[in-house]
C-alpha cells in the first residue's frame, strides 16, 4: 500500500531535535573523516597488497563470525527467553561480558584458554593438531567472541517480547519444538534478527584489540583491515585514512545493498 | 585527581619508557614540592598525533627521531628536542626456550612461532635493519603493533621467539631468556618541552632532570644505553 | 448418546486455578459427540481450551484423551500438546503471519510427516470445504476479521484430529458462511468427537448433542438442549432461554425469594429451597394498579423495551427483575417507553416451583 | 503462574547442543581469565588511586553514554521505523557506521570533527569556550559515537516488529503522536529497549579505542578502566588483569542486580 | 429521520482500494442516528472503519466529520484521526497491553488533556457503567475474550466523541451482557450519532434507525429495519432476512431465473429483469411427485436439515438452491435427511415478482 502524501502526521518536534542530534553525532565524525582523506593518491594507496589482502581477511572473517554468532546464538537467546533453568542469569550475565571486557582484554583471556599454551588449546594441539592463534580460524574465533553477545541479546529481547500464543498454536497442530522455533518463532522476530545479526556483522568487521591480541597480526593470514589500519596509523596516516574509508564504504555498500525489504518487511 | 592544573606536569612518553618515567617522575616530585607529575603513555605516533591535535601535553618523550621531527614541523615544541637514551634490540625467547633458540638466525626457522614489531612502530623499523645488516630472513607470524605486546606473547608461550628493546627484555627477566643479536643498532630517544605547557619553566626543568643525573641513572638501571 | 466400547475421546477432571481464577470442570466426550461448553463472559471456557491445548497445564485432575492419560499432575504425566491428537481453533486465531494462508493450512499435515505439495493438496482441499480458497496466497495480516477466523478453522480442521476444540468458532461470521460451517462442521466432526465453546445460545442449541453450561468456573447445568431449555437451573440459563428463575423458599402457597420479596403460588406443598420460573408472556401490564384475579401485583419501573420478532420484551427492574413479553399493540396502548412507571401482575397458577437441586 | 515441572517440553538436542557451544565460546575465556588474576595480592592492586578513579570515570561515562545514546538513539530509531523520508536508506547505513569503523579510526575522526582544531570543534571553542577533547565530556562523546548505534538497531528492529493497530488506537482516542510514542510504543518494546540500553552500556564501558584517540589518557580525566589496562598492559600485567577483573565483577553486578523481572515483564 | 439545521456527524464518500480490493461506499450519520453498517465477511466493513480512522486514508472522495472535512485527496486534506472526534472500536480490541485496564480507559481522557485523578475517575465510571469495575486492576492479557470486549468498548466510549464508530462491538459478547450493552449503547448514543458495523442482522435491526448493506466493496441497499425485512435487494439480504430471493427475466407469466430454471408465476405484466423472493414457509416438500395444484414442482436433494425454534429449516440443492421451512411433524413424516431426494413445489401466487432495480 503506497501512502499518500500529507496522510502522515508530523514528526513530533523533540523527536525530530533527538533524532537530528543523533544523526548529527554520527555524521560529523565521519564527515570530518571524509574530509581528511588523501583523495588525490587513494587510488595507489588502495590498490595495495597490504589493502587488498586485509580486505579480503576482513569480509571472510566478519561474515563467518556473524554466521557463527547466528548459528550458536540464536539458540543460546531462545534458551534464555524461552526455558526457565538454573543459572540462566549468570548465563545472561556472563553473555555480556565479551561486550564489557576491553577488546585486548578479552584477547587474552582467549590467549589463556585457547592459545598454544591454554588450558584448552594446550590439549586440543596435542590431540588434533590445531592451533588457534596466529591463524584465520583464530580471527574468526576472536570475532565471534566479541560479536556473539550483541546477537543473543537483540534476539532475546524480540523473543521475550514475542507472542507465545502463536507457539501454543504450531504446537497444537503437532509441530515439534524445534519445527515451531524454525518455522513460526524465528520468522515472527525476522526483523530484530536481521539486526542482531547486522550488529555482529558489524562489531566483528571492526573488531581490533581482540584480534590482534588472539590471533596476531601478519598481512594474508591473519591482518583484517583495523589491523591494518592501526599499524599503519603509526606511520601512514594518509594509508590509515584510506583504508578507513574502505571499510566505510564496505559497509555502506552491504547496508545499502540490503535492500528497503531487507528491513521492513511488513 | 588534579587539583590545579598549573601544577600538573603531563608528560607524554613512549610505551618502553612507562616504568623508567615513573620513577624519574616520583622523583622530580620529591624535589619540586607541589609539582604533580601525571605520565600518559601510548606508541610514539599514537601521541605525537594527540600533541598535534592540541593534547595538554608539557613535555614529550619519543622512541624515535622521526615522530619527533613531525612535532618539530608542526610548530609544537618550545626548545630543541635532545636525544637522552638509546635502546637495542635482543632475541627473546619463553623462559624454557622450549623452541631451541640460541641466536638472531633462529628467526628463519619456519618450525617456530616467530614474531616481530610491525613495520612502521620504531621497534618494527629497528628489527628490519638489524635483520638485513644480518642478513636473516625471518619467517615472520605475526608483526605485533608494539613491543610490550609481542613480548608478552613470549612471555606467555604464544611465540617461540621475538626481537624486543632490551630494556622490555630487563623488566621480564624472569620469564623469559635473551640473546645478543650481533647486530650493533640502537634507536635513539628524544625529549622535548611542549608549546602547550602550562607552565612553560615547570616542562623545562623536567626535561633537565630526566637528562640530568638522577635521570640517567634511572634509565640505565632499566637497561637503557647511554645517549 | 454415550459410547460403549470404544475409548471416550475426552474425559477430562479440570482443576486448574488462574489469578483469582478458580477451575473446577469436568467433561466428556464420546463418540461422534459434539459437546457444547456454554457460559458467559469470564465462566473460564477458553480456560477449558488452555488446560486441554496445556497451555494452562492443571493443578489438580486428570486429562484423558482417547484412553490415554495426558496430563495427570498426581503422576507427574505430561505430554505436550503436539502429541494429544487435538485440532484447536483458539479464540484469538493465532494464525501465523508470516507465512501465506495456503502455508497455515498446511503447516499441521506438513508437521505431521506429510510431504509438502500433499500437505499443501490437502490445504487447499480443506479451504475449498470452507470456501475460502481466493484467499490461499494472502498474508494473514490482510485478511477481514471473518476470514481471519475460517483460516483458522480450516488450519484446525487439515490436521483430522481425534478431537476438535473450537473456541467460539463462529463469532466473527456472518450468517450465511456461519450456516455453511455450522454444516461443515457437523460434517467434519461426525466422524470425531468435537468440544464446542460458545456463548450464543443458538449455535449451542444448533450444534449441540450435549451442552455443559459453565458459570464463574463450575459446571451449573448438563443435558441436551431440550433438557436445558425446558429446565433452566440458573438465572443465566434461564435468561439464555428467555425464562424468568429465582431462587427462594416456599412455605405453604408462598416464595420468599433470596432478595426477600414474597410471592404467591398455587402449590402449596413445596417447602424449603426452591427454583422459581415465570414465563415471561405470563408477566402483564397494566397503567395503573389493577383490579385483578391476580395474586401478586406490584408497581415498577421499566428499564428497557426491546423489540423481539413478533413480540415486544419489556424488562422491569425494582423490587425484582423480571423480563415480560407483550404485544406491539400492549406497547401502543400502554404507550411503554424505559423510565416510567408501571403494574405488573402475575397469576400464582404462572409460577412454577421446583425444589432447588444444587 | 507458577509452571508445574515436567510439563515444559524437553529442549531440542540441536538447540541443546549450540547454544552450549555458544555458552562455552564465553565461558572458556573467563574461565581463563579467573585462572590468570593474581588472587593473592587483589586487594592492595585494586585499592589504588589508579584503579579508583578509573572505575569511577568508567561507570559515570558509560552511563552517561548509555543514557545519552538512548535519548537520541530512540528517537532515531523511531524515526527509521515509522516514518519514510528520503534518505532514509541512507541514514541506516551511516547509524552502523560507528560500529564497523575501528574504534581507533572513529577516535581520530572524532578528532577530525570535533577536536580543537576541528570543523565543527574549532568554532565550537570559538563561540562557547567548550573544548571536547582530553575532557570527560570528551570520553562521553567518544562513548556514546561508538554506543548509539546498538541501540538504535536494536530498537529499530523491535519497533518494526511491532503491531502498529494499538498506535492507531491510540491516536484514535485523541493521544498525540509524541504521547502514542511515550505511552504506548516504548512500553510495547521494553524488552528490546532494555537489551539495547544494555547493550549500548556494556559497549561504552568497555570502549578502548576511540576514547583513548579523542579523549586521550589522562589519570582522573579521562582514564577509564579500559584504558588503564591498556596502559597496565604494558608494563603491569597483573595489575591489568585485575582491573580486568574489576571490569568483569561490576558489569556481572549490574547485570544479576536487574533483576531478572526487569528482563521478562511478561 | 434526517438532520435539518444541525451538521451530519458524518458525511462520507469513501473511494479505497486495499490490494485488489475496491470500496466505494457513501455514509451518513446525523442527528442520533444509529446507522448500521451490515455485511458479509470481507465486504469491506472494517475497511471502512480504517478509513475513517485515517489508518487507510481514502484515494478520492471526501470525510466530514461534524461540519469539518478531514480526508480529502482532491484539496490535500487530511487531518490526523485524534483531531476527527470519533470513539472507535476496532475488531481486534487494541488494548494497551502494558497498561491496567483503567488505564487503558483513563488514556481517552488523559489525552484529551484530563488530569490524571479526573481520567481515572471517568474511566472507573465508564467501567462500571459496563459492569467492568472488577477488571480496573488487571492486565488486558488476563482477560477473557469477552472481557476484552467490554473493556475495548469502555475506552472509547471513555472519550466522549462525537461520533462513535464501532466494528463488531458485541460479537465477544455473551446474551445478558449483549442486552445490557445494548441498552448503554442506545443511552450513550443518544446524545450523538453512531456507526455500528455488524454481520449480525439480529442486532442489526435492533439498534438500527437506518440500515447500509455492503457487498464487496459496494452498498447494494439502504433504508430501515422494516424497507430492508420487506424487500431483500439481494441474495444476501435475502438470506438474512430468511427469503428466498433469485434474479431473472420475466417474459409473460414465466420468469427465466438466471440460472437458467423457468418459473411460472401468477403476475403476467412484469417483463424485462426481475427480482423474485419466495417465502420459505411457501415451499412444500413431499416424499414422490406431488399431484398438486402448484405450478412450479421439481426434484431435489436435501443438503441440510436445521432445528429453527418451532420450525425446521431444509436447504436444497440442485438445481436451484431453496430453504424450505417445515413443521417437526413433517420432518418425521418425510424422515428428512440430508443427502436425501424429495419433491418440492411452490404455487405460482407464492413467487413475489418485483422489476430489478439495480
Ligand atoms: N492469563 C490469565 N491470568 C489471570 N487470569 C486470567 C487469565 N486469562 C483469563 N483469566 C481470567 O480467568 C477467567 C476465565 O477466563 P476465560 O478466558 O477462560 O473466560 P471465557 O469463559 O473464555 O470468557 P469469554 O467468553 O469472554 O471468552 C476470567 O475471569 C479471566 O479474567
Ligand atoms: N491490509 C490489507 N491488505 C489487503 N487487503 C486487505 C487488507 N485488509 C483487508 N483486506 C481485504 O479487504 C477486504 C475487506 O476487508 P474488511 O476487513 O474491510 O472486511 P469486513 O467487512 O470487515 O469483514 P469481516 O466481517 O470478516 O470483519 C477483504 O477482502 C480483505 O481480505
Ligand atoms: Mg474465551
Ligand atoms: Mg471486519
Amino acid at each position: 500500500m503506497t501512502t499518500r502524501r500529507g496522510t502522515e502526521e508530523r514528526i513530533p518536534l523533540l523527536l525530530g531535535v533527538l533524532a537530528s542530534l543523533a544523526i548529527a553525532l554520527v555524521a560529523i565524525p565521519l564527515v570530518g573523516l571524509l574530509v581528511r582523506v588523501p583523495w588525490s593518491n587513494l587510488g595507489s594507496l588502495l590498490t595495495s597488497d597490504v589493502v587488498l589482502d586485509a580486505l579480503r581477511l576482513s569480509l571472510i572473517s566478519s561474515i563467518a563470525a556473524a554466521a557463527l554468532s547466528t548459528v550458536l546464538g540464536v539458540p543460546l537467546a531462545w534458551l534464555l527467553a524461552r526455558r526457565r533453568f538454573r543459572g540462566r542469569r549468570v548465563v545472561r550475565a556472563a553473555v555480556t561480558l565479551p561486550m564489557v571486557l576491553p577488546p585486548v582484554v578479552g584477547g587474552a583471556a582467549l590467549l589463556f584458554a585457547l592459545g598454544r599454551r591454554g588450558v584448552v588449546g594446550e590439549p586440543l594441539d596435542a590431540i588434533t593438531g590445531i592451533v588457534l592463534p596466529f591463524s584465520l580460524a583464530g580471527v574468526i574465533v576472536a570475532n565471534t567472541f566479541v560479536a556473539m553477545p550483541f546477537l543473543v541479546l537483540t534476539v532475546e529481547g524480540a523473543l521475550t517480547n514475542s507472542d507465545r500464543g502463536v507457539e501454543a498454536a504450531a504446537a497444537s497442530l503437532g509441530a515439534s519444538p524445534l519445527r515451531v522455533f524454525w518455522k513460526v518463532t524465528l520468522p515472527a522476530i525476522a526483523p530484530s534478527l536481521r539486526a542482531g545479526m547486522v550488529l555482529a556483522w558489524a562489531r566483528a568487521l571492526g573488531e581490533f584489540g581482540a584480534t590482534v591480541t588472539f590471533a596476531g597480526n601478519l598481512q594474508g593470514r591473519t591482518q583484517t583491515l583495523p589491523l591494518a589500519v592501526f599499524v599503519s596509523l603509526e606511520n601512514d596516516r594518509n594509508a590509515a585514512l584510506a583504508m578507513s574509508l574502505v571499510m566505510v564504504a564496505v559497509s555502506f555498500a552491504v547496508l545499502l545493498g540490503l535492500r528497503d525489504r531487507w528491513w521492513n518487511n511488513r | 585527581g588534579t587539583d590545579s592544573d598549573s601544577d600538573t606536569l603531563i608528560v607524554f612518553a613512549a610505551s618502553s619508557l612507562v616504568d623508567a618515567f615513573a620513577e624519574i617522575g616520583a622523583a622530580f616530585e620529591e624535589q619540586n614540592a607541589g609539582a604533580d607529575v601525571m605520565i600518559t603513555t601510548g606508541g610514539s605516533s599514537a601521541l605525537r598525533a594527540q600533541i598535534i591535535d592540541g593534547a595538554p601535553a608539557a613535555v614529550f618523550a619519543s622512541a624515535n627521531a622521526s615522530t619527533m621531527d613531525a612535532v618539530v614541523e608542526a610548530g609544537d615544541t618550545a626548545a630543541q628536542p635532545e636525544v637522552f637514551a638509546r635502546n637495542r634490540l635482543e632475541v627473546v625467547a619463553p623462559a624454557g626456550n622450549a623452541g631451541g633458540v640460541s641466536g638472531l638466525s633462529d628467526l628463519a626457522r619456519s618450525d617456530l612461532f616467530v614474531g616481530l614489531c610491525a613495520a612502521g612502530v620504531p621497534c618494527g623499523d629497528l628489527s628490519r635493519d638489524v635483520l638485513g645488516e644480518a642478513g636473516v630472513t625471518p619467517s615472520v607470524d605475526t608483526d605485533e603493533p608494539d613491543a610490550r605486546a609481542l613480548l608478552s606473547k613470549i612471555v606467555d608461550g604464544e611465540l617461540d621467539v621475538g626481537l624486543v628493546y632490551a630494556t622490555d627484555a630487563a623488566s621480564a627477566v624472569d620469564d623469559v631468556v635473551a640473546f645478543a643479536t650481533g647486530v650493533d643498532m640502537t634507536t635513539p630517544y628524544l625529549i622535548a618541552p611542549l608549546d602547550g605547557a602550562a607552565d612553560p619553566e615547570l616542562a623545562a626543568a623536567f626535561v633537565d632532570f630526566v637528562t640530568g643525573p638522577v635521570g640517567r641513572a634511572v634509565l640505565s638501571d632499566k637497561g637503557f644505553a647511554a645517549p | 448418546m454415550t459410547a460403549s466400547a470404544q475409548p471416550r475421546q475426552l474425559d477430562a477432571r479440570l482443576r486448574v486455578s488462574r489469578g483469582d481464577f478458580q477451575l473446577e470442570v469436568d467433561l466428556e466426550v464420546s463418540g461422534q459427540q459434539t459437546v457444547v461448553l456454554l457460559g458467559p463472559n469470564g465462566a473460564g471456557k477458553s480456560t477449558v481450551v488452555d488446560a486441554l491445548a496445556g497451555v494452562c497445564p492443571i493443578d489438580a485432575g486428570r486429562i484423558v484423551v482417547d484412553g490415554v492419560v495426558v496430563d495427570e499432575p498426581a503422576t507427574s504425566t505430561f505430554v505436550p500438546v503436539r502429541q494429544r491428537g487435538l485440532g484447536i481453533v483458539f479464540q484469538q486465531y493465532r494464525l501465523f503471519e508470516q507465512m501465506s494462508v495456503l502455508d497455515n493450512v498446511a503447516f499441521g499435515p506438513s508437521a505431521q510427516g506429510v510431504r509438502r505439495a500433499a500437505a499443501r493438496r490437502r490445504a487447499a482441499e480443506v479451504l475449498d470445504l470452507l470456501g475460502a480458497t481466493e484467499l490461499a496466497s494472502r498474508s494473514p495480516r490482510d485478511l477481514s476479521g471473518g476470514q481471519a477466523q475460517r483460516v483458522a478453522i480450516a488450519r484446525a480442521l487439515a490436521v483430522e484430529p481425534s478431537l476438535l476444540v473450537f473456541d467460539e468458532p463462529l463469532a466473527a461470521l456472518d450468517v450465511e458462511v456461519r450456516a455453511d460451517l455450522r454444516r461443515a462442521l457437523i460434517d467434519v466432526s461426525a466422524g470425531t468427537g468435537a468440544l464446542v465453546i460458545t456463548h450464543d445460545p443458538t449455535e449451542a442449541f444448533l450444534l449441540a448433542d450435549q451442552i455443559v453450561v459453565v458459570e464463574d468456573g463450575r459446571v451449573t447445568q448438563r443435558g441436551d438442549s431440550e433438557a436445558i431449555r425446558m429446565h433452566p437451573a440458573t438465572p443465566y440459563v434461564a435468561a439464555l432461554t428467555g425464562t424468568n428463575l429465582f431462587r427462594g423458599t416456599a412455605h405453604g402457597g408462598a416464595v420468599t425469594l433470596d432478595g426477600g420479596l414474597t410471592l404467591h403460588a398455587a402449590d402449596t406443598h413445596a417447602a424449603g429451597p426452591v427454583v422459581v420460573t415465570i414465563d415471561p408472556v405470563a408477566v402483564a401490564l397494566h397503567q395503573a394498579e389493577p383490579n385483578t384475579s391476580a395474586r401478586n401485583t406490584w408497581s415498577t419501573e421499566v428499564v428497557a423495551v426491546e423489540a423481539l420478532g413478533e413480540r415486544v420484551r419489556v424488562v422491569l427492574g425494582e423490587p425484582f427483575e423480571v423480563v415480560a413479553d407483550v404485544t406491539p399493540g400492549a406497547v401502543e396502548a400502554l404507550d411503554l417507553r424505559a423510565g416510567m412507571t408501571v403494574w405488573a401482575s402475575v397469576k400464582a397458577t404462572e409460577l412454577q416451583v421446583r425444589p432447588a437441586t444444587s
